[in-house]
């Protein structure tokens, strides 16, 4: 329980870190620092492939590319105007509105009994395949065109040379 | 461990939140596309959470979808911001409303 | 009682590994000069050359450390001081962990209990060797971007692509391995190379995996961004990349980063293609050759020997990619991507592709 | 022993082989290799692919045939390729098929259609568009081949359409005359109705078949469950029947579509000589020997066809009396001939509508391929009033086309005696005297005016024009030796089909009993051998009267013909001129339609369609510039608007819970 708040406050203001830093490279930070505390979560939930896929993906692959692009882009620290815009403040309240929402939801509805047993295998590869390759197969094909389909549209998008 | 499942899911509301926070109030696209990670992995906290409650993997097969979704869009995202970029000079999200009556 | 056992077990690892990295440094010294026909580092000597002879292999193991160590560490003006601290340790300690996954032999028995020995017995652990090494990019990258200089700036952002780029290829080897053995997890897949192939050839990778072997290589010299793959840190473009800013302490931790590196490539290889642990034909209670000969051996006795081998294995891998190291000229830019993209992509698609074919159609191929 | 009754036998032995296919096949890979030749300008490829294919055809066809014949009676073989429509419970086969009467069929249309492309080697060496020539003819040889090995309706359609494509793409070769594009596009608009009534027919067949339990097309099925169907349903089985009459008539050139036909002469004469007179124009006949066990349950129906049949066997020949253009005269006759074919069939005699028809294949592709030579020689010269006397410069085209006019006007022992004989006695057997005497008129005829056209074109005076008699020559080899198969083949066709008692009898009918109905299914009173013999005698009588009657008034007495145009003015106006069914079609049907188009065309697509449509874009339009507004073109924007729905949805959502 102790080590869940941890790693829940943590997460927070890591989360927090990548709205409210100015500077998009530690926004970045902010990000696989938050997506690996959510790894750390899915192994608490004994979702342990989940887990490294979600550190190998995500900290390994795209975080590394928001960082290259913002290096590439060399984007600026972001200057922070004094009045805050309209869509500022309607997003905040939108934000938090949602926030109080779906808090209440998961915390007013009838709490759960307790935390099941859970059978032996349970979040291991095997069981996750099986499921992958039976249930979402056709998912699965479908999401593998998706990739190859951003791979061409990023490919295409990124060597579109500027005309003069 | 024994978390209540509620926590995950007051956890994940709330990181989902700042993610919604980050989309509506930063004006860098690239933040913009960070917040919307957030947001993604708020929903991924849930699936795992309730995938636990519930004794079923077909919570992580989702997540699992989500994170191939995911990095194609990031992908497909930032080769856009790429390109805008080297178009217009500029990431601000109120700076390209090209796409406007 | 298991608190201590798992203690023990991960400071032995981490011992490996410390006394492997200082050694390494010494090996890449001496070895370097053997391969340019130099004598070497020479000098090394206590109070200040006051003994009768050079203290070799000691001196050096104490001596580069101690120097690095008391040199002034230098933060440079514009840099952003945090990341610019945080760095060097997000480039070690990734790897300081990849290395418990590692088993180093298979069981020590002490009287009732039985060992296993592997600091952590992770049963992904594959992915967790991945993706430990994927975050030991963000040294590179904070580090270049941190310093505020033009030259690790340039060696970041190659850093960053580098890695990228030779993850997939990396990743692509391992998924052939993995498909041969059915196993993410490191021990497992060391057990299953105890056994034959045709009653006589042990059931290491390097018979079953060669294309993933050799991939592999590439890509694991590539990820440690050691020659002829330095580009980020390439000394005669960029002075010294990502690190160029860094001095003293935090520079030896970047440079441990690298032999650290060096390690787990070398003990992946030995574990997913060379058998790990495993002495041909060494079993629990001995030697079973092949014609039905057999040797009793204690158990203990089987254990060490099995130690004694799997680093034996670490070493010469170790030693391979330092003749690497010293042999091939750096590659360009443009060479480094498409070797990455047009050549161990598309060989590791394929090499896993006809791994599944014959997993699926020949019943023999899968190593249970 | 009762070998009629075989085709009802279940035992039938059926024989699998895979040799069939490439009997369609090998004139498509001519096609193929045609247009590429076509396409590429090589117009020595075709000469060895467009009649070396179906050469080839035609040998695959002979093993085919011999392996039937090794068959006990009754037996087929088959060739199934491939499932090519499977829907519920309908499954559709690409199967072909090989039993007595296909096998009359492909040796027709493999071999005459071999000898046609040997004679178009000659025929077309100077036209430049050769290769395209070529390729369409296999191309139409394999989809006449299709058609009669196909073992189902629907396979049968593939065929039926291809020929009619080809016979539009043919027609209107020359298509650099307006004339002649317009003559193919007569053909297939009036073909088109025949074939939409057959594709009726063919779903009214599947679906009546299917409420029996039997959604099958196969033939085989379609026989095997007729008699049940008529039992059940005997109207649909008149609809049907009526409904694939009419794809027939399309076809084959009847009444009431029979119009299409002369205007097809445009095409280069061997087209006319494979298509329109041996091959395309007799799949209705065919089809009909083909469904044979379904029509006998439909007297009805089956007096339609043969009234259809007599009627045109003399409508045409009325026609042809008066035509003095030589292919014109031919095509006339073609539509009579098949006239006897239909009435053949549709007194119940399907053997002899079939015997007819191979008989007819054999001297009408001859006398087209004469009429072909004649023009060759003449510079493209058809009008049989400008030529006279050309035996001296023609000597083996006149016998041949000789031979051809004997056989068709029905001289012993010549092919048409033996086949027009027994369609005639047939029809006389079955009770219609009336469509006897029609037929009997129609033969009279037919002698008459293919001898009008023979005395006109090789005998008397010479009225050739000085320019053309210069080029007057003999047809090249090529040309000529098919004539002289064909003449020979005109000769000895008939014999495989003499009257019962005579020799060898009817061996043709024989050999086809066991894919046919039975005569008896309709009734028929067996005639004695002595009303045969007088019946014969009746129609030889006739045939010879024509004869004579041709050469008193063009060779003996020249003028006697004008004279009695003269007297007989308002009846030859009408022949003349066709009894104007061109005009009343156009009147009745053409102008009306087209004024119904326009109709639809004006008013209710560009008013009324347009209109809405148009309006509603107006409309859209109008609205979206007021609402376009909201599109600011920040994305943000409309993330925030993504969530304050999200908001309100779960808001709502809690509310109600």
């Amino acid at each position: 329980m102790i080590a869940f708040y941890f790693i829940a406050i943590l997460t927070l203001a890591s989360a927090l870190m990548v709205v409210l830093h100015r500077n998009p490279i530690y926004s970045a930070l902010g990000l696989v620092n938050t997506l690996f505390l959510i790894a750390v979560s899915f192994v608490m939930l004994d979702a342990e492939l989940i887990a490294m896929l979600q550190v190998i993906v995500y900290a390994g692959a795209i975080v590394i590319l928001f960082l290259f692009v913002i290096m590439l882009l060399n984007v600026e620290t972001e200057v922070r105007t004094a009045r805050v815009s309209r869509l500022g403040t309607a997003g905040l309240v939108l934000a938090l509105l949602l926030a109080l929402e779906l808090g209440v939801f998961a915390l007013v509805r009838e709490p759960s009994s307790g935390t099941p047993e859970l059978p032996a295998g349970f979040g291991s590869t095997e069981l996750l395949a099986e499921t992958l390759f039976s249930d979402g197969m056709l998912s699965f094909e479908l999401t593998s065109l998706l990739l190859l389909v951003a791979v061409v549209g990023a490919v295409v998008m990124a060597r579109r040379k500027v005309e003069s | 461990m024994n978390v209540p499942v509620e926590n995950y899911l007051v956890l994940a509301a709330l990181i989902f939140a700042i993610g919604c926070a980050g989309v509506l109030t930063r004006r860098n696209v690239i933040v913009i596309l960070m917040s919307v990670e957030l947001m993604l992995n708020a929903v991924n906290l849930t699936f795992v959470a309730l995938s636990r409650q519930l004794v079923s993997m077909t919570g992580q097969m989702i997540v699992f979808f989500v994170m191939t979704v995911a990095a194609a869009e990031v992908a497909v995202g930032l080769a856009i911001f790429l390109a805008i970029y080297s178009q217009r000079r500029t990431v601000n999200a109120d700076e390209i409303s090209l796409l406007r009556w | 009682m298991d608190f201590l056992i798992s203690f023990v077990l991960a400071l032995v690892a981490l011992l490996i590994l410390l006394q492997l990295t200082v050694l390494l440094l010494w090996v890449e010294r001496k070895g370097s000069a053997l391969i340019q026909d130099r004598v070497g580092a020479n000098r090394a000597n206590l109070f200040g050359g006051l003994l009768p002879f050079n203290l070799g292999i000691v001196n050096t193991l104490m001596a580069d450390p101690l120097k690095l160590f008391h040199k002034e560490d230098i933060i440079p003006k514009d840099a952003d001081a945090f990341l610019h601290w945080l760095a060097p340790f997000i480039a070690v300690l990734p790897l300081f962990v990849t290395f418990a996954v590692v088993p180093f032999g298979d069981v020590l028995v002490l009287g009732e209990r039985v060992i296993n020995l592997q600091a952590a017995d992770v049963n992904v652990g594959l992915l967790f060797v991945l993706g430990m090494v994927s975050l030991g990019v963000y040294g590179v990258v904070i580090g270049g971007w941190a310093s505020n200089s033009r030259y690790a700036f340039l060696g970041g952002v190659r850093g960053s692509a580098q890695m990228v780029s030779y993850e997939i290829g990396m990743g692509l080897a391992l998924v052939a391995v993995v498909l041969t053995y059915g196993s993410l997890d490191l021990q497992e897949i060391a057990r299953a190379q105890g056994q034959l192939m045709w009653g006589v050839i042990p059931a290491w990778g390097v018979f079953y995996q060669p294309l993933a072997l050799v991939l592999f290589f590439i890509a694991g010299i590539a990820e440690s961004k050691r020659p002829p793959f330095d580009l980020p840190e390439a000394e005669s473009e960029l002075v010294a990349g990502f690190y160029t800013e860094y001095s003293g302490s935090k520079q030896s931790m970047f440079m441990m980063s690298d032999f650290i590196e060096v390690a787990i490539v070398a003990a992946l290889v030995t574990t997913l293609f060379f058998g790990g642990w495993q002495v041909p034909y060494l079993y629990r209670d001995g030697f079973h050759l092949p014609g039905g000969f057999f040797f009793g051996v204690p158990s203990l006795v089987v254990t060490i020997l099995q130690v004694g081998a799997f680093l034996t294995k670490l070493f010469i891998f170790c030693w391979l990619q330092i003749l690497v190291r010293w042999t091939y000229p750096r590659m360009r830019y443009d060479q480094l991507m498409n070797l990455g993209w047009k050549r161990l992509l598309p060989i590791g698609l394929a090499n896993v592709v006809v791994t599944a074919v014959l997993v699926l159609a020949l019943e023999g191929f899968t190593v249970p | 022993m009762q070998p009629e009754h075989a085709h009802t036998a279940a035992e039938a032995v059926v024989a699998a082989t895979s040799l069939l296919r490439w009997i369609p096949l090998l004139p498509l890979i001519g096609f193929g290799v045609g247009v590429f030749a076509a396409s590429t300008n090589r117009r020595s490829l075709v000469h060895v692919t467009g009649p070396g294919s179906v050469l080839l055809a035609f040998v695959v066809s002979v093993i085919a045939v011999s392996q039937l014949w090794a068959l006990p009676a009754g037996g087929a073989l088959v060739d199934n390729v491939y499932t090519w429509i499977s829907v519920g419970m309908l499954k559709i086969d690409l199967t072909f098929r090989v039993d007595a009467l296909t096998s009359v069929m492909l040796l027709i249309i493999t071999g005459i259609g071999f000898l046609i492309h040997l004679y178009a080697l000659g025929y077309m060496h100077d036209d430049a568009d050769e290769a395209r020539f070529f390729s369409y003819l296999n191309l139409f040889v394999a989809s006449m081949l299709v058609l009669v090995l196909a073992d189902s309706l629907p396979v049968v359609f593939i065929g039926w359409e291809g020929v009619g494509v080809c016979s539009y793409l043919l027609i209107g070769f020359w298509y650099q005359d307006m004339a002649n594009a317009d003559a193919g596009r007569k053909a297939m608009l009036t073909n088109r109705v025949g074939d939409a009534a057959f594709l009726i027919g063919m779903f009214m067949l599947v679906w009546a078949l299917h409420d029996l339990g039997a959604a099958s097309l196969r033939f085989e099925d379609v026989n095997r469950m007729a008699p049940q169907l008529g039992a059940a349903a005997p109207h649909v089985v008149t609809a049907v029947c009526l409904l694939l009459l009419i794809g027939a008539t399309g076809k084959s050139a009847q009444i009431p579509l029979y119009v299409w036909l002369p205007d097809a002469m445009a095409g280069p004469t061997p087209v006319s000589a494979l298509i329109h007179a041996a091959t395309m124009v007799t799949a209705g006949v065919y089809m009909i020997a083909r469904l044979s066990p379904l029509y006998v349950l439909s007297p009805a129906a089956l007096d339609v066809v043969a009234t259809i049949g007599a009627v045109t066997a003399l409508f045409a020949a009325t026609m042809a009396l008066v035509q003095n253009d030589l292919k014109k005269i031919l095509a006339y006759s073609t539509i009579s001939q098949i006239g006897y074919m239909v009435l053949g069939v549709g007194v119940g005699s399907f053997s002899g509508g079939v015997f007819h028809l191979m008989t007819h294949a054999c001297f009408k592709a001859l006398l087209f391929l004469g009429a072909g030579s004649v023009m060759h020689a003449m510079s493209g010269e058809l009008d049989v009033h400008k030529m006279g006397g050309l035996k001296k410069q023609l000597p083996t085209t006149r016998w041949t086309f000789l031979v051809g006019c004997l056989a068709i006007a029905g001289v012993p022992p010549l092919a048409a005696f033996f086949s027009k004989d027994m369609i005639l006695e047939a029809a006389f057997a079955s009770g219609h005297v009336v469509l006897w005497l029609i037929g009997l008129a129609a033969a009279g005829m037919t002698a008459f005016y293919m001898f009008r056209a023979y005395f006109l074109a090789f005998e008397g005076e010479s009225r050739v024009d000085h320019h053309a008699a210069h080029h007057l020559h003999e047809s090249p080899s090529t040309m000529t030796i098919p004539l002289m198969v064909l003449a020979v083949l005109s000769i000895v066709a008939g014999w495989v089909g003499l009257p019962h008692g005579v020799l060898w009898g009817d061996r043709f009918g024989h050999y086809l009993a066991p894919v046919l109905a039975p005569h008896d299914a309709l009734g028929h009173h067996e005639i004695g051998g002595g009303t045969v013999l007088l019946l014969t005698l009746v129609t030889t009588g006739v045939a010879a009267l024509g004869i004579f009657v041709a050469y008193s008034f063009y060779l003996k007495s020249p003028g006697t013909a004008d004279r009695l145009a003269e007297r007989f003015r308002g009846v030859y106006v009408v022949l003349w001129n066709k009894y104007w069914v061109d005009e009343i079609y156009d009147r009745l049907i053409i102008t009306p339609y087209v004024i119904f188009s326009k109709f639809f065309w004006k008013v209710v697509d560009a008013m009324l369609i347009d209109g809405v449509v148009n309006g509603a874009g107006v409309i859209v339009g109008k609205t979206s510039d007021v609402w376009r507004r909201l599109e600011s073109g920040n994305v943000q924007h409309y993330a925030a608007a993504m969530m304050l729905g999200a908001v309100v949805t779960c808001g709502v959502y809690w509310w109600l819970s």
